[in-house]
């Protein structure tokens, strides 16, 4: 395994998340219908092949792409989950200023930045059903790891079960919070979202051969 | 319910396209999907800014003329436009007398408006932002955070677009905003649910004779799950609700707007009308001005939004003055 | 379809009161329930009169006010008005320059224009009357008395009124309501049903995925139940049997009206006007003037009226002119 | 049996069709229901509660208190009927002009002149499904009677049948023509009311003793 993520794993590692959202945004959607809008399915599958078409269309560095990626996402008007994710995305690059690759200290901050970079957009906390439940933990969890692998696994395994976490919360952020009980019993989606960007963040680097 | 539409993923691009088009005197698009005048403001004067989702029509890009907005950006279905919209916008918009930036209380709008908000700072142009949240049902006047904005936004954006044509400084539009804002109150009714125009999916569902005092504009759980009740007694459940709200007193002047969200009738909004006057009466609070119509809806939802606003001669003096847009013409 | 009602009995009254205090600016009520403009028309120039059924609003009352009707006898839901009050109303707009009296084709307004018609005369007052039957789908053009008067009705209102206020005699107002009438065809068509406000019975019923082109006002049942199709198809249907009925070649200028009947919303009709306008541009014909909106409805159904008029330069000028009513400002 | 119809049968008369409405104005409404709109019975209810106060209201003169009830019957904004009843009304003045009261030729006139006024209103023909089918024949039988009494008997019988002939027609005018063949099978609402005036004719002038 390799102990930096270059511009190509990089790559390899956002196509295995938009693979992941491709393959499972009818459950996102579903899961929105219970306390949202039912639109989460489709607003990350556009903003997932936006990325993907950013990863053509944009100049081939590091921070660069995360930037554009960033900025792509943010123009996906699909209500609250493009402004996050968008955020997610160009915080990452903000930390990632000048590197052409990340080392894994490095990757604990980039992904820090991005956590802090989100956080700034919302004031909902760890238990408030959002996909912070499953950012805080995968964050975390890539900040103490021994290798890029581990970090990644780790960050997977972490983000899920953050996400797996909210079935049992009611939901006090977005438009679920209006719903009262009616997600309860169901994960959050967008929580789920980032369980699946985190695996496919895996995946990819992994598949790296 | 049943619609005529196409596919879902050309929507909104296609209804910008038939509504430019049925207002091609006043209105076009510019840059991505953006709404402007066909006939620009003079640079002089500050511009008006909103943005929000569609599947209100004709909020909000039906308030864009003169008198009223200069550029409205249009999200997809129910969803705020993203942030690389809106600042185009207000790059567009941006001109030495300043920009007011209108954003109604809903999170994707407020976290949209937020980032351009800190990107507009750093590029150095020169808006302000009113947050409108007039949605009584949602959260306690000193909780304004939890209070929604609903049709509240024309009248805010009625008065401080007036002014803006009279060439008052962005501050003073702000000012102003801000006070039609602060003597605003909104409360929402439903007794039918509408479906998404994209996926079909129902918004909200009903028993038979129930009604829902306080229900959002996307199905938003209200309260006041109640008994349908007649126009008068409907009327006397929720307009003391917002007199109340806004502490109203006798001798004092005030806007009614009745906001129809679909397929509630203006003959029914008529009716609810009458009796809100009658009840000011009894108050000896005067009803100054009143509007009746569907401004905001929320596609094919039966049922309506009663605003109420405490109004002073300057405030009455600009929602008075001429405008000139596809949803309001004075 | 829960509405907010009170006493059905009361019901027109009731909405007439809050409709003339909605209005109050351009409205009142005179005499026996009739609704006059606040701001009388000089009486050098000729007036506009029309009656019809309530149920329907804005229509008809919603187009009294400058550049457009003088006054509105407005009937029971759904139901003409009887003579008394017609009369009443022509009486009050008679002058030496004349009124205009338009008339839709319905049975029972016909019925009751006839008899005023024959009294008007009797007294002497300076009437002339314009039937307005535009609907191709219940009778070749060819055989007018079968054909109901739809939207149609507002352009003839728009132009004559135009014609009025620029002081055109009585027989120019005639010619060019005629003429602007002998040019326009609507079809209509509905997916859904709606309710009688005073009886709660039903108005028409559907498949779950019928529409019926042709139907009318009231739930007369059209010719063409079909499979709903999308907002392109739906214009694809359409428009060609407007065109082939008012024979338009290439070349030529029309006016497109959308006239949305109750839930089907705004968002819907701009992309038939889309589509419309794609259509009308594959045949070079052009697409002068539009005009989307809920001007003549029938409570809470689905669908709309597709209007299309040829219009001359002198249509075209009259349809342009200022009007100031509650549901057409210009 | 009187042989003549002076102000007071007549009131008698005409408070028995009164009468007659307001016991089956449901049905009236019911049969409106198939192929109208519903509304025949409430319209006529609402006629006839004005025709009664218009006896109250009108000076205490035949042939002005004809005309007064065929104006205000006018003027009930309930669609078709409104204007055809009212002109009934209407015309039966017009023939009466000058009389104080009305012998059985006489009486056949004002009814010869109900019934052309109406047909002046309406192209509809006997067999088209309308007030037409019972107004025709009660008007015809009325003419060749020995006596009052025997005229108002086949006047009320004669309508009966012609309303009772309608129940196999299809409608052609009115609102009930654009509902296909709902309407068959069952009588039409506005030649129902025909055959229920004419019994209240019958049952008033009878009722004088
Ligand atoms: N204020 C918020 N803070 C954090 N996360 C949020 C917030 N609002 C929404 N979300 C996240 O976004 C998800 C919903 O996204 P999406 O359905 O795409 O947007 P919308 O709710 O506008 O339709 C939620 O499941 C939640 O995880
Ligand atoms: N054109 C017509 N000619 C003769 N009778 C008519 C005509 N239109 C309606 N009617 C009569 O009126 C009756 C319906 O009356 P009503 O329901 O009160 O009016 P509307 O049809 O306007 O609702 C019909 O049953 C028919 O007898
Ligand atoms: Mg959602
Ligand atoms: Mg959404
Ligand atoms: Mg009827
Ligand atoms: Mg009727």
């Amino acid at each position: 395994m390799p102990d930096r993520i270059d511009y190509n794993i990089l790559v390899r590692m956002l196509h295995a998340a938009v693979q992941q959202v491709r393959d499972n945004h009818q459950n996102l959607s579903r899961l929105d219908s219970f306390g949202g809008d039912g639109d989460h399915g489709t607003t990350m599958l556009r903003a997932m092949e936006l990325l993907s078409k950013t990863i053509d269309s944009s100049p081939k560095q590091l921070p660069q792409l995360l930037h554009d990626i960033g900025w792509a996402i943010m123009g996906v008007d699909g209500g609250a989950a493009g402004p996050l994710f968008g955020t997610f995305f160009m915080s990452m690059s903000e930390a990632a200023a000048g590197k052409d690759s990340l080392d894994i200290p490095t990757l604990a901050t980039v992904f820090d930045s991005a956590l802090a970079g989100v956080q700034k957009r919302t004031k909902a906390q760890v238990g408030d059903k959002t996909m912070i439940d499953a950012l805080v933990p995968a964050v975390r969890a890539l900040r103490d790891a021994p290798d890029l692998a581990t970090a990644l696994q780790n960050a997977a395994a972490a983000a899920q079960s953050g996400a797996d976490s909210t079935k049992n919360f009611k939901a006090r952020f977005g438009r679920a919070k209006n719903a009262g009980d009616k997600s309860i019993g169901s994960p959050d989606p967008g929580a789920t979202s980032v369980a699946l960007i985190f695996r496919g963040f895996y995946q990819g680097f992994h598949s790296h051969g | 319910m049943k619609k005529f539409l196409n596919k879902p993923v050309n929507l909104v691009a296609e209804l910008l396209e038939g509504f430019v088009l049925a207002n091609a005197d006043k209105l076009k698009l510019a840059g991505t999907n953006l709404v402007v005048r066909t006939n620009p403001k003079s640079k002089n004067k500050v511009a008006l800014v909103t943005l929000g989702g569609s599947g209100h029509e004709p909020a909000l890009s039906g308030f864009v003329g003169y008198g009223m907005l200069d550029i409205s950006v249009p999200g997809e279905i129910f969803a705020a436009p993203g942030p690389p919209r809106v600042i185009e916008a207000l790059r567009l918009a941006n001109r030495p007398a300043g920009v007011l930036f209108v954003v109604l209380n809903h999170a994707g709008d407020v976290m949209t408006a937020n980032i351009v908000m800190e990107m507009a700072k750093k590029e150095g142009l020169n808006v302000k932002q009113i947050l409108t949240h007039e949605d009584i049902s949602t959260g306690p006047r000193d909780n304004p955070d939890e209070r929604r904005g609903l049709v509240g936004a024309l009248p805010v954006i009625k008065v401080a677009g007036a002014a803006a044509e009279q060439r008052r400084s962005l501050d003073d539009c702000l000012a102003i905003a801000t006070r039609m804002e602060a003597n605003s109150a909104t409360l929402a009714v439903a007794v039918s649910g509408a479906t998404h125009p994209c996926t079909g999916e129902p918004i909200a569902t009903f028993a038979d004779d129930e009604m829902v005092v306080g229900m959002g504009q996307h199905g938003e759980a209200g309260t006041g799950s109640q008994k349908l009740a007649s126009a008068d007694k409907t009327a006397e459940i929720m307009l003391p609700m917002l007199l109340d709200d806004l502490k109203i007193k006798p001798g004092e002047q005030v806007l009614a707007l009745l906001n129809g969200v679909g397929s509630t009738t203006l003959m029914e909004l008529y009716l609810v009308l009458r009796r809100i006057n009658q009840l000011l009466a009894e108050k000896k609070i005067s009803l100054a001005r009143s509007l009746v119509g569907q401004f905001l809806t929320v596609q094919e939802m039966g049922g309506f939004q009663m605003f109420i606003a405490r109004m002073d001669p300057e405030l009455l003096r600009l929602w008075d003055a001429p405008c000139n847009t596809p949803a309001l013409t004075k």
